[in-house]
């Protein structure tokens, strides 16, 4: 783990403000939840931003908001200045399962996306092998998602969004469906690349240790409906290594959170079979 | 090692037809109720020489006319379906009001639309095909995961493109699972419908054998029109594994 | 609320009835290809009282017994088979050869067997059905989690009791889905027998109405039958799902 | 956390022995996987063992040999002085994607195990109140799986397992498939579940930190063939609680054993795709 302080020089592309934000699902049947209940979020440029919360709190939902995949019902929703009015390849999305195209190889999974970008054969050829190489994919190029690990599979899909090269980045759990030991490696190298190459990222987690490792500001929701229960700083002086990972501070914050969690986490277990 | 392999997949069938032989042949069961399985043989090289390949030629072309419309329109028609909802609102009760008729029910009524040649027994088949084909690409590009759309559209595809590049492949496994289910059907209405009425194809053949005493040759008929059944279908399915290579 | 769910959902079906009488009258499809539906609901009432019942209950009997023999022999042999494996290596490659066949071809076989009274038309639905119940039972079986074996017998389970009270239930899901497909292919038999051969059943109506030109007669029987199609569907949807509550 | 020193008192049933026990995969095509290469291990009555190691190391085809559920193809395996034949109640096993019989209750899966055991009915109903009660399920004893969270379902399968009452539990990486928080809770009842009737326990996890905190001694397996690499003492003096598990001593522990993982875990990765 290497320093996770953002370079000042590289231009700005504006942070995130979401203002006032209710979300309610409507089922077929039965009546209407309250998923999000007046969220108010500000996202600086280039912040690491995790938001934790118990199963149901609406994470997923705020983050689906951010992609511009559902209608907005309520508040407003802005990312580098404009209002989103639908999903654009200004921000990248990583899902927990994947959501590779499992019909397409590791080399047609990244290079559709630069293909909708109308990019030149020969740049769309080159960005698909720098991606390929930084994720250390090299060799599997022709490999169907089916034929990879979980890990590997997860790679894909971060070089995948990376390489349409979006302002933000909306991360949905994506290192959930990974075994302890994978994603343990991929935490790593998702802070090496990110020290690289700075976006603002928005990285939803239940894994609280995780969360403190990766984010500058750790944002903890309530159970259902989810509010804004805490937002934490969780930069540490001198920045992120293995030492810092193991002090008495980043332990500290990391039960500090534990504590804000559990007590909602316990509020949604007894609220009923979730 | 893999002829050793093919040899002994086929065992259980040359067993039947041992087993046939001898059933027949010792008198356990009377010969009109199943020739010997040599006599099928002869009956079989017989009917070569009298037109049995012309009978099947007729039968082929139907069905596989019939067939081939249906998986068109009906692909067609399914993914529209679930892709453009008011479509849906509108057809999806009626499909699913006619999906459950016995399609053999349809055969007095091409009869009476289109009468007894080629395309009386092609409708058959293309109308009896249709609904199986569209309820399974219908249900398949309604349920391709959400992420997957999702991505596209993130990384910029407009809706038409989602169609064709994510839903559609998405959809495939489901719609050719549906297809198999299709292309048995087909084969049932070509035999019934020209088993009821017609002047040639095999259904036909063994009709006309089976009247004139001939059990041996209807026999004959009915493995014929089995074994391409059988064929069809392992073609089918060694097909779907080729464009489903990506499954592993 | 639910009274104006329920109409909606037939509303498509009212459109079609509304669409065909007005095509009819208005002459834009001869009257001979398509009686108005007004004929054809006059021709179903006096049909009902020449008989109509007769034929369709005598037709259903047929239907009901070759269907239930087929899943019950069925489920029992594609459940053992895939439980002891000897019985599995000789009879699979049978079973999968068998299955593409096209199983109207058993009609003239079940006539000539057996003759055109009840039992042919049931053996025909029993042996046409029998050969998916078993696929489907083979294979849902087959594919039971081992976890879940390996659960009960290590709670101390005997092998009798894994197979009746963990693989059963584990592989009912999809041996419902197995025995609704034979559902309908029974009706697509039942009516194929009879129209081909037969001296009662619906079938048998459905062709000598035709044969007699009373095209509204012959559309009405049409119209029971696959009505009575969609509603064995719709209970056996229902009936899946209450057996299936568990998975909500 | 609470100390998970076993008290001394409780009658002995014996421990594990495993002597020199190979396994080899043989798939209908292709050639044949060594699994497993030449395992020994003791593991002594109501130790709590942890079993790690990279994917494909072979440790649940470890567990799955001692659940006897597969045929010893090379070396032995006794547990409490007797060698095992086949699956058998006195080895309970729970599973990570749960295993519950989906169409069963919570009572009728908890109380399925009661009756192979024939035990009189209102014994089985005590015992399957208590069991219930005890994972903290009441209130959910007529649910069907499919109503329930992973954490409620992977609570289910632990007091299933427990009920038949077995002198050795094994567990397949229980909590593999629960989110970060349902796992930490999880962790916490089964050590308190462990402190009040101790049993011979092996537990095999893809977690480093969940093996540290859970297990008295840490089996380190390496990638394929899996051979024993390291075993590591994991017992803190004083026992297991809040504190000890931020010292220094203890993340020392967890990156020592870490690394030794991290070696195998690059091994298993630059030799496939798997």
């Amino acid at each position: 783990m290497t320093s996770r302080t953002p370079p000042a020089e590289t231009p700005s592309s504006g942070g995130i403000s979401i203002r006032s934000v209710c979300h309610e699902y409507r089922p077929a049947r039965g009546r209407p939840v309250l998923a999000l209940d007046n969220i108010d979020l500000e996202i600086n440029d280039r912040e690491f931003v995790a938001i934790l919360g118990p199963s149901g709190c609406g994470k997923s939902t705020l983050l689906y908001l951010l992609g511009g995949f559902m209608p907005l019902q309520q508040g407003g929703i802005s990312v580098g200045g404009r209002d989103i009015t639908g999903p654009g390849p200004d921000r990248g999305i990583v899902f927990q399962n994947f959501a590779l195209f499992p019909w397409k190889t590791v080399r047609q999974n990244i290079l559709y996306g630069l293909e909708k970008q109308r990019l030149p054969k020969d740049e769309r050829e080159r960005t698909t092998r720098h991606f390929i190489d930084m994720v250390h994919l090299t060799g599997f190029e022709d490999s169907y998602p089916s034929q990879l690990s979980g890990g590997m599979k997860q790679r894909v899909a971060i070089a995948r969004t990376l390489a349409i090269n979006p302002d933000t980045l909306l991360m949905d759990e994506p290192f959930g469906a990974l075994d302890a030991q994978t994603r343990s490696l991929m935490q790593e190298e998702l802070l090496a690349i990110w020290n690289r190459s700075p976006t603002t990222v928005v990285f939803v987690t239940h894994d609280v240790r995780e969360a403190v490792l990766l984010a500058d500001r750790v944002v903890v929701m309530t159970a259902r409906p989810g509010r804004v229960k805490k937002i934490i700083d969780t930069r540490f002086e001198g920045g992120m290594n293995a030492e810092i990972a193991k002090s008495r501070p980043f332990l500290d914050r990391v039960d500090e959170i534990w504590d804000l969690v559990r007590e909602e986490a316990i509020v949604a277990g007894s609220a009923g079979a979730g | 090692m893999r002829l050793v392999h093919t040899l002994w997949r086929f065992t259980p069938l040359l067993l039947l037809a041992v087993v046939w032989e001898a059933v027949s042949r010792l008198g356990l069961v009377s010969e009109f109720a199943l020739p010997p399985f040599s006599d099928v043989v002869t009956a079989f090289s017989r009917l070569a020489d009298e037109g049995l390949w012309e009978h099947t030629a007729q039968s082929l072309y139907r069905g596989a006319t019939g067939f081939a419309c249906a998986v068109i329109v009906g692909v067609l028609a399914g993914v529209l379906m679930a892709w453009y909802r008011p479509v849906h609102i509108l057809v999806n009760p009626l499909l699913r009001c006619l999906y459950p008729m016995p399609k053999s029910a349809l055969i007095p009524l091409t009869i009476m639309w289109i009468g007894l040649g080629d395309n009386s027994k092609i409708t058959l088949i293309f109308i009896g095909c249709l609904l199986p084909v569209v309820l399974s690409a219908f249900n398949a590009a309604r349920g391709v995961d959400q992420v997957l759309i999702w991505s596209a559209r993130s990384m910029g595809a407009r809706e038409r493109e989602v169609l064709w590049e994510v839903v559609v492949p998405a959809a495939m496994p489901e719609i050719l699972s549906g297809i198999r289910i299709s292309l048995a059907l087909a084969f049932i209405l070509l035999v019934s419908g020209e088993l009821i009425i017609a002047n040639n194809g095999i259904g036909y053949l063994i009709d006309i054998l089976g009247e004139g005493g001939d059990y041996a040759g209807m026999f004959a008929g009915v493995v014929t029109i089995s074994t391409i059944g059988f064929f069809a279908d392992q073609g089918y399915v060694a097909l779907t594994r080729r464009i489903l290579a990506w499954r592993e």
